[in-house]
């Protein structure tokens, strides 16, 4: 299966057993959502719980809480991520402090599913990267999936988990690659980075749709010798540095790789971790590649913007050079 | 304006002919309301509760629509609905927890089917609809009512809760506590519309406007729309039409905005004494009936101050234990931080007086 | 409904009198419309521009409230509203670069007070009721024309500027392309308002339904609402009924939510063809004019196609330079970067392809 | 003037000497708003200048880009920072990008002033600090002032900046202490960090309503013979990153002082910037000093939340160690 593939047949697995667990969000009924990641679930499950909603992220947001609140686990699609701004009142005011207000008294298990990235020629707006903000917020747990296997069982977590994820999906490999992905349901425990190449001369680590590229640039770089540990976050909040302080403690040289403007994004938060407790086992600085500090441009200069394999190779070098 | 008992008390809408444990019930919430509303306020100029805002003259209100809900039924409030939440059987020290700054004021009771209250004006809308939407689903026979203010009006959630409302043909009543005032705004700059309960139009159901002050009509007008929800006719939007006669919260100063004179005008609309004049041409008010009920309320009271003053001390625990079903990493650690740095305090702040409140 | 002349270009309403020159313009920017249009599905199939929304079928009520409008006065846009920004003044070729990915398809010649495409929709209504206050502010005799769809009625940023421009009397003309469809949500899933022109009741301020297919309505009823506008007399919404053809974007597949026979009704109605006939019984339109316009159009789109794939090549500078009016260091040392990875680039990514479209 | 007086005074200033500037918001007018930062603007320039609002901050940010569109240069007031939430939009969609959209054929020179930060026994959804998610938008300038002084300084350059300027008012301090504050207009330059005090042992950093503690705790630490430079921030957006590099060149020592949740706060990206820059003059390990990672609580257990002279003292205590 691909990446849409996969969370289609996780949303189909989870309609299927719970059916406390129904979708709501911009023509994901008819239509099959605009990636067609929801096709098919509208004929299976019926519009009650496939619900083609008007075009309101706050209320899709909001409705959604309220859902969750009385006891269902609805899943809000938002479009794309640049959609998203309007539902953080909703998210950050309720979604991710219901709990903690209530003390357990009232609970949101809500998942908001959002494609994100670019590299897709998208038009403006349909191509941003401002997961850093959702981390941000005390209270939501973000994941963001890099392949097919791991998307259809972080978001089985996500479904199942009782509180509010935001499970952001890079769309530039939602149809990059296919792997094998059981029929059945499995799970994937959220808040777990995945080393998913053992090295010991440098650690890349990086998240969504910059894994493909971290993958390649590895492959390049054993070319020349360089034996890089490639970490896969896979959720940013809860972050687990313990995996990659482990890494850091043997290579001692980090890249860290992020699509997301420069300032700010996730990568200094990872840097800071390590300069809380690793920085003595550095052998050189932690090296950030990133988007610059600019609105995701229009496709023309989209390439530009984005980190490639030809930056992720030279900052290694840079690193190793220490 | 749907009213049923005018400003003097006498009747003059059909009369609905409810039986008198439920209007001694009505007038009892609306003194226990007041009575709490009065003492708070005490309490606050004593330094003993943090800001709050006070209640008073919307209790017809709160309590007219309040008791025409089942137990059943579940609210969304936003944060001026003392009657209904009383009623609805949350203790009164809850209140009062929650103005000291202790959020276990907002640890509403297993069995009753209130949301704590909502700050952020108009977000609770759209998560009423939400509820409403599960309910329907869940072939509940019952509704959800939803609390809000004519300031909440002009907000997007609002507009876009209300909207689904329409389309999912949700059983929600969305009760407008129209008190003519959004802290310093006037209702007629908050829109341009000539009264709220039309914008029920944009969304294709009915609105209606309803005296507010006058219990009676508060709680027919509510019982008619839950019963509409109910049977799958869909949302209503209620207009209270009432008036706040005390400032916007504790840190607000009305004399900058409005006039002595309008004060006046609807403290002589007192939804209490206009109720009190009708019971007592029914022959159920009397002196020593009133006695009864506020020697009862000062008791309820005395009692919900001491409980809420003497509620167990905060752990430093509490501020991290809620945040998610298990606590993570990253909170664990800084728990053990903030218990280390607890443990080892070398240096007493004394919090300079912090001047200036806000609303 | 308002309507002039009905589906078979017959005249149904009041003769409005127009001259034959403002005629004639209605027509010829129809047409090219609607050829650019044409082309720009073909350039967008051979991949030569991005994905992109038609406007087939909305012609009409473009051109007919662009050309209701002054130079002076300002529009702020949805996305689909080329008819409008063509006869503005905007060179083709911004269009086409626009959706080239080209940001340069942005820069709007001076003189033209439009504001680029908006893209998150809902969110130019709150500005253009800001644009508008600072022209009454400033005196001056104009007014600010807002596009937007019937899936932009249901944003709270709707709400919250029409709410903004009753209770400010702006003047500001609200024209929403009542398409019927926003994707895939039909209208009557997109709100259970009976129209969207009542939604004004809401706000304090007078809607109309009118024929959005209907150039002369469309025309007329912009005209009238600039007119209350400019004369101080506040805002107007206008629903114009219409139509899309063609697909949302050029990455949907309308054939998966809506039927042959509805498109079918709709061509019948095709706004062109009704106004060609009309033309013809005045005897203003003719065969050889026809010709004439298609000779000019395609020459005029011809060229803006090679404008556009001839422009200039981007240069690094150009992700940073606007950022601010001045660039800032960091700034500065992330184009150095830039460029330094751009000179000593060693490995070209072929980029895979990329699946799967976007709206 | 305190801090109140002393924005009201950079309003009135710039309001009479450019006609062109108007206030915007809930309660601005009349009331003179709700910590009277606006106190008898009205009275002076009319409602049509200063003005109440309905109670909607999309709407009001919204309105207030369409103003700078058209050419004025708008001061828009949201009442808390927690109810700025619903800004984000129009204000990372629109009014960070317009110019870069249009390559400056349409600009929008706007102030968004909110009063932000804990510390006051406020109601929940009163004592946020999320300045560092609007770092994170590109195109936005982020100023906090410290004090009386700056915050008029800096008021007067935010309103002349041809760019949207979010303008942060640490409402812990709007009445703590006065100054001396010209009445004549003046300007602090936007974008420079500003050494308070020099020292040579240790670097300390932060902004807003952290910097009174800090000099305090400068002050104590000094009675021991510690002498530390201190920092005030003053715009995160841009960052003067020099400034602080240069210092702690000298210091090889930092401790960054931050209210906000520790997780993407912005002594994130300082210490990111050290680690990409500095990271070799380093002595020890930079420090945060920072909130927790959950929303600002209930004022019962706001002194747990909020950084204090004793954990600047011992976070200092600690750097200096090494
Ligand atoms: C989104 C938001 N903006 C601003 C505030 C600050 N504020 C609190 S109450 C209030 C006025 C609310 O007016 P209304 O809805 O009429 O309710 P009332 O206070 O009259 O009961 C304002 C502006 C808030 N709580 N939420
Ligand atoms: C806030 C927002 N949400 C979602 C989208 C994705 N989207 C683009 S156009 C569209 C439908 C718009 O419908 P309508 O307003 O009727 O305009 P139309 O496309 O019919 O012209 C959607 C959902 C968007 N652009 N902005
Ligand atoms: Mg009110
Ligand atoms: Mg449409």
């Amino acid at each position: 299966m691909n990446m849409v593939e996969a969370i289609n047949n996780a949303l189909h697995n989870e309609m299927k057993s719970d059916d406390k667990v129904l979708i709501i969000g911009e023509d994901v009924g008819k239509d099959g959502g605009v990636f067609r990641v929801t096709d098919g679930l509208i004929q299976e499950f019926g519009e009650d719980r496939v619900i083609d909603s008007p075009l309101a992220e706050s209320g899709i947001v909001g409705f959604a809480i309220g859902l969750a609140l009385y006891g269902f686990k609805p899943i809000a699609e938002i479009q794309f991520m640049g959609f998203l701004w309007p539902c953080l009142d909703q998210l950050s005011s309720h979604a991710s402090r219901i709990r903690n207000r209530t003390w357990g008294r009232y609970t949101v298990p809500l998942v908001v599913r959002a494609p994100y990235g670019g590299g897709v020629r998208a038009l403006e707006h349909h191509a941003e990267s401002f997961e850093s903000i959702l981390a941000h917020i005390p209270g939501l747990k973000v994941v963001i999936p890099s392949n097919p296997y791991d998307a259809k069982g972080l978001l089985i977590s996500s479904i199942r988990d009782p509180d509010p994820v935001v499970f952001l999906e890079p769309k530039r490999i939602y149809r990059g690659f296919k792997e094998e992905v059981p029929e059945e349901a499995y799970i994937e425990e959220i808040g777990k980075a995945k080393v998913l190449v053992e090295g010991d001369d440098l650690t890349l680590v990086g998240w969504g749709s910059m894994i493909p590229k971290i993958l390649k640039a590895r492959e390049l770089m054993l070319e020349k010798g360089i034996k890089a540990e490639v970490i896969d976050i896979r959720s940013i909040s809860p972050y687990d540095y313990h995996t990659v302080h482990k890494s850091v403690e043997k290579t001692g040289r980090i890249v860290v790789v992020q699509e997301a403007p420069r300032t700010l994004g996730f990568a200094s938060e990872i840097i800071s971790r390590i300069n809380d407790n690793e920085m003595l086992n550095l052998k050189a600085p932690a090296f950030r590649v990133t988007g610059f500090d600019v609105p995701f441009p229009y496709y023309k200069m989209e390439e530009w913007a984005m980190p490639d394999l030809d930056r992720i190779i030279k900052a290694s070098r840079q690193v190793l050079k220490w | 304006m749907f009213q049923i008992i005018d400003s003097n008390g006498k009747l003059v809408g059909l009369d609905p002919n409810l039986d008198e444990k439920l209007l001694k019930e009505m007038y009892w919430w609306m003194v226990y309301a007041r009575m709490a509303d009065d003492k708070a306020l005490k309490l606050q100029r004593q330094g003993r509760i943090g800001t709050f805002p006070p209640t008073t003259g919307q209790e017809a209100t709160q309590v007219g629509s309040g008791l025409a809900t089942d137990k059943e039924d579940w609210i969304f409030p936003a944060f001026r609905e003392l009657g209904t939440y009383l009623l609805r059987g949350i203790p009164l020290e809850k209140m009062f927890l929650y103005f000291m700054g202790d959020v276990r004021g907002n640890i509403i009771p297993e069995n009753v089917r209130n949301l704590p209250m909502y700050v952020p004006v108009s977000t609770q809308i759209p998560q009423a609809v939400g509820a409403a939407y599960g309910m329907k689903l869940s072939n509940k026979k019952n509704a959800v009512v939803c609390f809000f203010g004519d300031g909440a009006t002009s907000k997007g959630d609002f507009s876009e809760g209300l909207n689904f409302a329409g389309i999912f043909n949700t059983p929600n009543v969305f009760i407008c506590q129209n008190n003519q005032w959004a802290i310093s705004v006037p209702r007629k700059k908050q829109t341009a519309s000539k009264t709220i309960a039309q914008k029920a139009i944009a969304y294709g159901f009915p609105g209606i406007l309803v005296d507010g002050n006058d219990v009676l009509a508060m709680y027919l007008a509510t019982k008619e729309a839950l019963e509409r929800a109910k049977s799958g006719d869909g949302p209503t939007l209620i207009e209270a039409y009432t008036y706040r006669l005390r400032m916007h919260t504790t840190a607000d100063d009305p004399t900058r905005y409005r006039t002595d004179e309008e004060l006046k005008e609807w403290e002589q609309r007192d939804p209490i004494t206009r109720f009190r004049i009708y019971l007592e041409s029914l022959g159920i008010w009397s002196k020593e009936w009133q006695k009864e009920l506020e020697t009862k309320a000062e008791d309820m009271i005395k009692k919900a101050i001491e409980k809420a003053e003497n509620i167990e001390e905060l752990k430093p625990e509490d501020l991290f234990s809620y945040m998610y079903l298990e606590m993570n990493p990253s909170l664990t650690e800084q728990l053990d931080y903030l218990k280390k740095m607890l443990a080892t305090k070398e240096i007493e702040e004394n919090s300079e007086k912090i001047e200036g409140g806000f609303p």
